[in-house]
């Protein structure tokens, strides 16, 4: 394999780069004692294209959330290097940071908690003009709240209620609504539809793909459910305690995964009958600690083809074929699809 | 641009669904917790006719509160037309009592409006910031909350140019750290709520989230504090004043009446019943108010 | 309560030791000293009863202030030294006629019996032999010289020095026997060493630092009727009867002092019988009709030197014009504030002294009070009435704040009547009363208020010589010594206190004091109010008991009373 | 635990530090001073008072002042009052008895008759007993603590005669009736407060405890009411007011000056009172440093307390 396959490659075309990002937390540094480490991401490589739809799946607690935060600079990375639209924006400050705020925005999991309740919808969605352009006049603000909500799917009445009287999925619009108001180039969405209802996660995706499409952004699509993931993304990256253990295309993955963890994914995807849908039955076990994560690759312990020298050392995403890349030792594995089950 | 996109460009049939929803549901439902809150109303009228008393009251009665009548002193209750009598030097103590109400009344309002905005600087800015300057600070309010309350204000007292201003400051000094408590703790609750990030994520600066989106959603218990600040503000500077730190002559107050009154306890004791008992109604009237907002704003209630 | 107490510290401000110097007046400074017999308990001669024949029952002494300091030669204020009487003893001290009985003096040295040279310069004192310290050990010549040389050593903080610093080449010729010289004639001495009470010597000499004897000051020794037995603080001092005094008596085993630090719980406690004598600041004023009824109960005004005023800073433009503070004298209801808010107790006066003083001028002329024709006397001025009332003259407007000590409530009933008076003569007077630590402090020492209402006792040492407090080199602000607080400058007045100070011929002096209250009168810098009157109570069955104007503390013979049987 | 222990002692000398420096500023920025009231002594130069000042050392800088009177405070040094030279602990601890004295018997009232209260209102919720006792409590959280010791001493006292005006006893008796009797007034003035304060808790915490799932349980089981109530949600709704105690002190502290004062009772808040207005620096810097470490200490203890009596709080 050549340098060259690696995607930690400087691609003038990607929105963002990320290499080596590392996100570690101190537990228990307290005054007197020892601290531990809680590796939440570690070592993760990847970039993402312009207009590009990159899904990153994984259970929770697999540092997914975690990373999207990292690579909007919501938290500062502990090691690591991210660079979005050309500009290193690793260790920038929260003043540097801001002008390039509205060109990188978030979609938040849980719609509840990520409106101010106290505000109401026309305040939320305006906010971000409040912050950039102080000097909008009021009406031409009212008037942009107004488009935005249209593009949301809701009406222009409900810019002067507040978030509690609106259901789930009205909700996780009006922050669709404000995170799209300043016309980002990189939106991340962070499970933007788990704590929604079946019924209405297809009508989000779609508005998400929907705004995508219209706004010509790229989408970092953050999910534990790889059907979702696989219906929104032209890649996915699949993540276990805090590493990507295998990044491809939606069709390459699909088809052909190349680590036994993805497969167990699959496994747990529902087929036809949702009543049937069991995750993650095929894995033994729990989740390790991310505090004292197993040595070599993390996954043995679950892994139902781990061998001993799955111990012996971390493994390194490698080429497996075309834009395919995996982090597991057994190449040799033929591992069932998602189809095939 | 969003206005590229339509509405009809998404199925919608979820948003369809609130067109019917009351209008202001949210703002009514705290109205009505207190409206049913039967010590809260007593409070909320009491406080009105107390506040109108005060106001109106002096011109209607037909005697100036400073004025001295040295020959018709100590004249009990209801004797030659003096309601409540007169006092020590033969001021009608009706006058004087509304008067001193008025003062008390405005010391306590404005000591606790600077107090709920000081101690609200100071949560706000240690709830949000955390780290060294919140424990600084909090360690500051901690620190003075070492203090029984009366021997702050008696060494601050004991040490300034007795006046209306100095006096509201100190009373101030000594009433923000509530506040200031439970600002913090709710900010820095608040801060790690999902609308934060949010705040963060479009840019907004420390101010801006701190004074723009994260003290609405702590103004329940900052009213609830605030209003049993002035219950306490009131109380407070009835006890400097008994002391003999407060208000200085001529000026009247229920505190400084009720330090007066007490030398005639056993010839005059209508000097100190009535002022006695007009503090104890203003500040139970703000006791049940507050105690009647913080159930209607209860915001475990409330928010979101 | 507090103010009761800084009502005490008010007044006590104005002058720590009011009665002695009348004694003085009346004594040495008359030249009229009374000899009376060796014998200390001469009282108990002239009592009808007799008293029992070992020390029986307790006597409780109510105070409105707290005694703490129980070493006589540091800095204290008055109401320690009625513990002081009881405890330690003088040379000699003071009855109420104004005669010295000797005490640890075996007499009183004059010119007679030639204790004092002609020139007044040498003095010689003869000493009791029979006198012992409460430990036993015995008191000598040595203890005097020790004293002495306290008060003047300089790293010692002695609350008072004046006449002592004079004292040099001490000399002890025997145990009983002790001499010195004054550097120059100073004729109050006698009266200063009646309240100098002694230390012992032996249990003090060590200190390596005199003012760290934290022993001594807990537990006090002393030559005096009783002994230190505890003190309670907040609470009260008890004191037990000494067997070994050198005087007569001590009739009682226990004399406490109880700090009661409201006076209006002081007097329900007299009321009750908790308390058998009420000092210091005696029963207020308004409890004094009802006192008069109280069975069993001997209840005495006693006049006192102090005399209220409105002192006027007249360094400031509004109080330069005489004619301003002759009307605000005009428009001052004096009557009213005596009969009304002091209940007709104390005397009106028109001069700084008490009429008790020989110096005293009894023809100044007559308070008036008169509303019109103070305001002619401003309008004559050219004081006009402003658009609020307020007269002005040249942009000065008649507006000035009037300071006390915060917190003293008869004090501030005055002050809001005088406001009532001066605003119908166009004058605003604003109240601005301060705590005791400011207001006596650089505020008024450094003439930084405007006008006060302050009790004041003009005299200094046993004469009228008020040098301190109307000479033109006695101003403080100014950055004098003194306490010429409402910066008085008059040539004539200086003059005439110089006069009264340069001679030693009472007549000479009586004459220039006399002039002298004509100008103060005149010239108003305070406004005389009134002479201070103590209503003292005190129980009908205390025998011994004799009021003394001359000392701090009428218990100063309590070692002589005993309860009728 | 000694981890905690340690970590919480540290942060308390912090916070006293920070306490004896806000005082010290406050006293000394101030104008005025305790020599003020001897400058008109009769033959009391300004130059004797200025000599007296610098035996004093009040003429030095306030740092400095500042720094001599914390290092000696460090080695148990806390100076000596300006009024009668005794070392200040031997000032303060000459007052404390009789404020404990009045603390602890206005503590002893107001936990008896408050949990009282607070159980039945509790027990009873909604009742008539339950609303009178909210609006009491409500009251007597309102009325001033000064006044209501007049209106006490007024009726009983000056009207009726049945308790003394004030003091702590009656010398020459002092008898323990006579201590008894003279402390009923003031202790049950100081309690009137903490009465109403401890009921609202009380309250509280045992509606509380009533709510919790094992006591429905216990009934539901058939356990008498009384045994559940009393075995199970009272011991329950106890463990918070202990905290209340330690929490409570600074209250009770300032309550007990406010009515020593109008019981002219020989504790420390009249000691406080006498300091403020001669300006004894030592002994009011001492009073606060003192009333800053206990309540700590109350603070501390509670804590300690509510975890030891709760393993389910973990001290971390």
């Amino acid at each position: 394999m050549s340098h060259d396959d690696k995607p930690t490659a400087c691609d003038p075309s990607a929105i963002l780069e990320v290499t080596g990002l590392s996100q570690w937390y101190a537990i228990g540094a307290r005054f007197l004692g020892p601290a531990q480490h809680l590796r939440a991401v570690d070592n993760v490589t990847f970039s993402l294209a312009r207009q590009e739809v990159l899904g990153l799946v994984g259970e929770s607690g697999s540092g997914k959330s975690t990373l999207g935060r990292a690579v909007l600079r919501l938290i500062k990375p502990t090691s690591g290097r991210i660079v979005f639209e050309g500009q290193d924006v690793t260790h920038m400050s929260r003043g540097q940071l801001r002008p390039l705020r509205p060109r990188m925005q978030l979609i938040f999991q849980d719609p509840f908690t990520s409106l101010n309740p106290r505000m109401t919808v026309g305040e939320i969605i305006a906010a971000p003009l409040v912050i950039h352009q102080k000097g909008m006049k009021r009406r031409r603000r009212d008037e942009r709240v107004a488009e935005a909500l249209t593009a949301v799917g809701l009406s222009e009445r409900h810019a002067r209620r507040f978030p509690h009287e609106f259901s789930g999925g009205q909700r996780q619009r009006i922050g669709i609504a404000r995170s799209i108001m300043m016309e980002p180039r990189l939106l991340v969405a962070d499970e933007p539809v788990s704590a929604l209802d079946v019924s209405v996660q297809a009508q989000i995706v779609n508005l998400l793909l929907e705004i995508r499409r219209k706004l010509g952004l790229s989408l970092l699509f953050i999910s534990h459910d790889l059907a979702v993931v696989g219906h929104v993304s032209d890649r996915i990256a699949v993540m276990y305690l805090g590493r990507i253990v295998e990044i491809a295309g939606v069709r390459s993955l699909f088809e052909r995964p190349r680590h036994p963890y993805t497969e167990a994914l699959f496994s747990a995807v529902p087929d036809t009958d949702p009543t049937l849908r069991r995750e993650r039955v095929v894995l033994k076990g729990d989740l390790p600690s991310p505090l004292a994560p197993p040595s070599g690759c993390a996954f043995r312990t679950r892994c139902p083809y781990a061998i001993p020298a799955c111990a012996a050392a971390v493994p390194e995403l490698r080429v497996v074929g075309p834009a395919h890349f995996a982090a597991c030792i057994r190449e040799e594995l033929e591992l069932r699809s998602a189809g095939n089950r | 641009m969003s206005a590229t996109l339509r509405a009809g460009d998404v199925a919608m049939d979820d948003a369809v669904v609130l067109a019917d929803t009351p209008e202001s549901a949210r703002g009514s439902r705290p109205w009505q917790r207190f409206r049913h809150h039967r010590l809260a109303m007593f409070g909320s009228a009491a406080i009105f006719i107390l506040v109108l008393a005060t106001v109106v009251g002096p011109w209607l009665i037909p005697f100036d509160e400073l004025h001295i009548d040295i020959r018709n002193r100590f004249a009990p209750p209801l004797v030659g037309g003096h309601i409540f009598g007169t006092d020590q030097l033969g001021r009608d103590l009706a006058a004087r009592l509304l008067t001193a109400g008025r003062l008390s009344l405005a010391v306590g309002f404005s000591a606790m409006l600077i107090s709920a905005s000081f101690g609200t600087l100071i949560g706000v800015v240690a709830g949000y910031y955390g780290g060294l300057v919140g424990a600084a600070l909090m360690r500051f309010v901690d620190a003075i909350l070492c203090f029984p309350t009366i021997f702050l204000l008696l060494v601050l007292a004991a040490f300034i140019v007795p006046n209306v201003a100095m006096i509201t400051l100190i009373i101030a000094a000594t009433a923000w750290m509530e506040v200031a408590r439970i600002v913090a703790s709710q900010i820095a609750t608040l801060r790690e709520r999902d609308f934060t990030l949010a705040a963060e994520m479009l840019g907004a600066s420390g101010t801006y989230i701190m004074f723009n989106e994260l003290l609405r959603n702590a103004i329940g218990p900052i009213i609830v504090a605030a209003t049993l600040t002035v219950a306490r503000a009131i109380l407070l500077e009835a006890y400097i004043s008994f002391l003999g730190y407060g208000i200085q002559p001529p000026m009247a107050s229920w505190g400084n009446m009720l330090n007066n009154a007490q030398q005639y306890l056993g010839s005059a004791p209508w000097l100190a019943i009535f002022p006695g008992l007009a503090i104890t109604l203003a500040v139970t009237s703000f006791n049940f108010v507050g105690d009647g907002l913080r159930d209607a704003l209860d915001a475990r209630m409330d928010i979101g | 309560m507090t103010d009761t107490k800084r009502q005490k510290v008010g007044i006590l401000a104005a002058g720590l030791a009011p009665n002695r110097r009348r004694l003085m007046a009346m004594g040495l400074g008359a030249g009229a000293l009374v000899w009376s017999g060796p014998r200390l308990g001469w009282l108990v001669q002239a009592e009808a009863s007799t008293p029992p024949a070992k020390p029986t029952g307790q006597i409780i002494i109510g105070l409105s202030q707290e005694p703490t300091v129980f070493h006589p030669l540091r800095l204290h204020i008055e109401v320690d030294e009625g513990v002081y009487f009881n405890l330690f003893s003088a040379l000699w001290r003071v009855d109420p006629q104004g005669n010295f009985l000797p005490d640890l003096a075996a007499e009183i040295p004059t010119l007679a019996n030639g204790g004092i040279s002609e020139d007044g310069l040498q003095w010689r004192v003869k000493l009791r032999d029979n006198v012992k310290w409460h430990d036993g050990t015995p008191f000598t010549a040595d203890d005097v010289k020790f004293n002495l040389d306290l008060i003047n050593n300089p790293k010692f903080a002695a609350g008072r020095r004046a006449g002592h610093e004079l004292v040099k080449d001490i000399k002890v010729v025997s145990p009983t026997e002790i001499t010195w010289r004054m550097e120059h004639a100073y004729a109050p001495y006698p009266s200063i060493l009646s309240w100098t009470f002694l230390v012992p010597k032996h249990l003090l000499e060590k200190a390596s630092d005199p003012n760290n004897t934290p022993e001594f000051l807990a537990h006090p020794v002393g030559t005096g009727a009783f002994t230190w037995v505890e003190r309670v603080p907040g609470d009260h001092i008890a004191l037990a009867a000494y067997s070994g005094y050198h005087g007569g008596g001590p009739y009682v085993e226990r004399l406490i002092f109880k700090y009661v630090p409201d006076l209006t719980v002081l007097y329900t406690q007299f009321q009750t019988g908790e308390i058998d004598y009420i000092g210091i600041q005696g029963i207020t004023p308004d409890h004094y009709a009802e006192a008069k009824t109280l069975k069993d109960r001997v209840v005495t005004p006693v006049p006192q030197p102090f005399v209220e005023n409105i002192a006027f800073n007249t360094g400031l433009p509004v109080f330069k014009d005489r004619a301003v503070r002759e009307a605000l004298y005009y428009a001052l209801d004096k009557k009213s504030i005596i009969e009304q808010i002091y209940y007709g107790l104390p005397s009106p006066i028109e001069s700084f002294l008490p009429p008790q003083s020989w110096a005293f001028n009894p023809n100044l002329p007559k308070h008036e009070f008169n509303l019109e024709k103070a305001k002619q006397l401003l309008t004559d001025a050219g004081w006009v009435p402003g658009s609020d009332g307020v007269r002005a003259k040249d942009g000065v407007r008649l507006e000035f704040t009037n300071s006390t000590t915060a917190g003293n409530h008869v004090r501030e009933q005055a002050q809001q009547l005088l406001q009532q008076n001066w605003q119908e003569i166009g004058a605003k007077m604003n109240i601005s009363n301060l705590p005791p630590a400011v207001m006596w402090g650089d505020y008024w020492m450094k003439s930084k208020f405007e006008s006060a209402m302050v009790g004041i006792d003009f005299m200094v040492g046993p004469d009228p010589d008020a040098t301190d407090y109307f000479s033109s080199r006695s101003i403080g602000a100014k950055g004098n010594s003194g306490q010429n607080t409402t910066q008085y400058d008059n040539p004539e007045v200086d003059a005439l206190l110089q006069q009264g100070a340069s001679t030693v011929d009472v007549e000479k002096r009586k004459v220039a004091y006399q002039k002298m209250q004509e100008f103060t009168r005149r010239d108003l810098p305070y406004l005389p109010i009134f002479q201070y009157t103590m209503v003292q109570g005190v129980k009908g069955k205390l025998e011994g008991f004799a009021p003394n104007v001359n000392v701090q503390e009428n218990c100063w013979n309590a070692n002589t009373w005993y309860w009728a049987t | 635990m000694a981890r905690y222990l340690l970590v919480r002692i540290l942060q308390s000398l912090v916070l006293l530090v920070l306490v004896s420096l806000i005082g010290f500023a406050v006293l000394h920025l101030a104008p005025g001073g305790p020599l003020a009231q001897f400058a008109l002594i009769p033959g009391m130069s300004q130059a004797d008072i200025a000599r007296i000042a610098a035996q004093m050392g009040l003429d030095r800088p306030l740092p400095i002042q500042y720094w001599e009177w914390f290092s000696r405070l460090l080695i148990g040094d806390w100076g000596h009052s300006y009024r009668d030279s005794q070392p200040v602990l031997a000032v303060i601890s000459a007052h404390l008895p009789a404020t404990l004295e009045l603390m602890i018997s206005a503590l002893f009232i107001a936990v008896v008759l408050g949990v009282w209260i607070g159980v039945m209102g509790a027990v009873r919720r909604y009742s008539v007993f339950d609303s009178l006792a909210t609006i009491g409590a409500m009251i007597a959280l309102s009325i001033p603590t000064f006044w209501f010791g007049l209106v006490v001493i007024y009726l009983f006292s000056v009207k009726l005669g049945w308790l003394p005006a004030g003091s702590r006893f009656t010398i020459g008796d002092g008898s323990f009736l006579d201590y008894v009797h003279h402390l009923i007034g003031p202790a049950l003035v100081l309690a009137l407060v903490e009465v109403a304060i401890w009921s609202r808790y009380m309250r509280a915490s045992m509606l509380d405890a009533i709510s919790q799932d094992y006591i429905r349980t216990a009934q539901a089981k058939g356990l008498p009411r009384r045994i559940v109530l009393l075995r199970h949600a009272l011991r329950n709704a106890l463990l918070p007011m202990i905290t209340l105690a330690g929490l409570e002190l600074p209250t009770l502290l300032g309550g007990a000056l406010v009515t020593e004062t109008v019981f002219t009772w020989p504790g420390m808040g009249r000691l406080f009172l006498d300091s403020l207005s001669y300006r004894d620096y030592p002994v009011v810097m001492g009073l606060l440093t003192f009333s800053a470490l206990l309540v700590l200490f109350g603070n501390l203890l509670a804590d300690l307390c509510c975890a030891l009596a709760d393993p389910r709080i973990r001290l971390t």
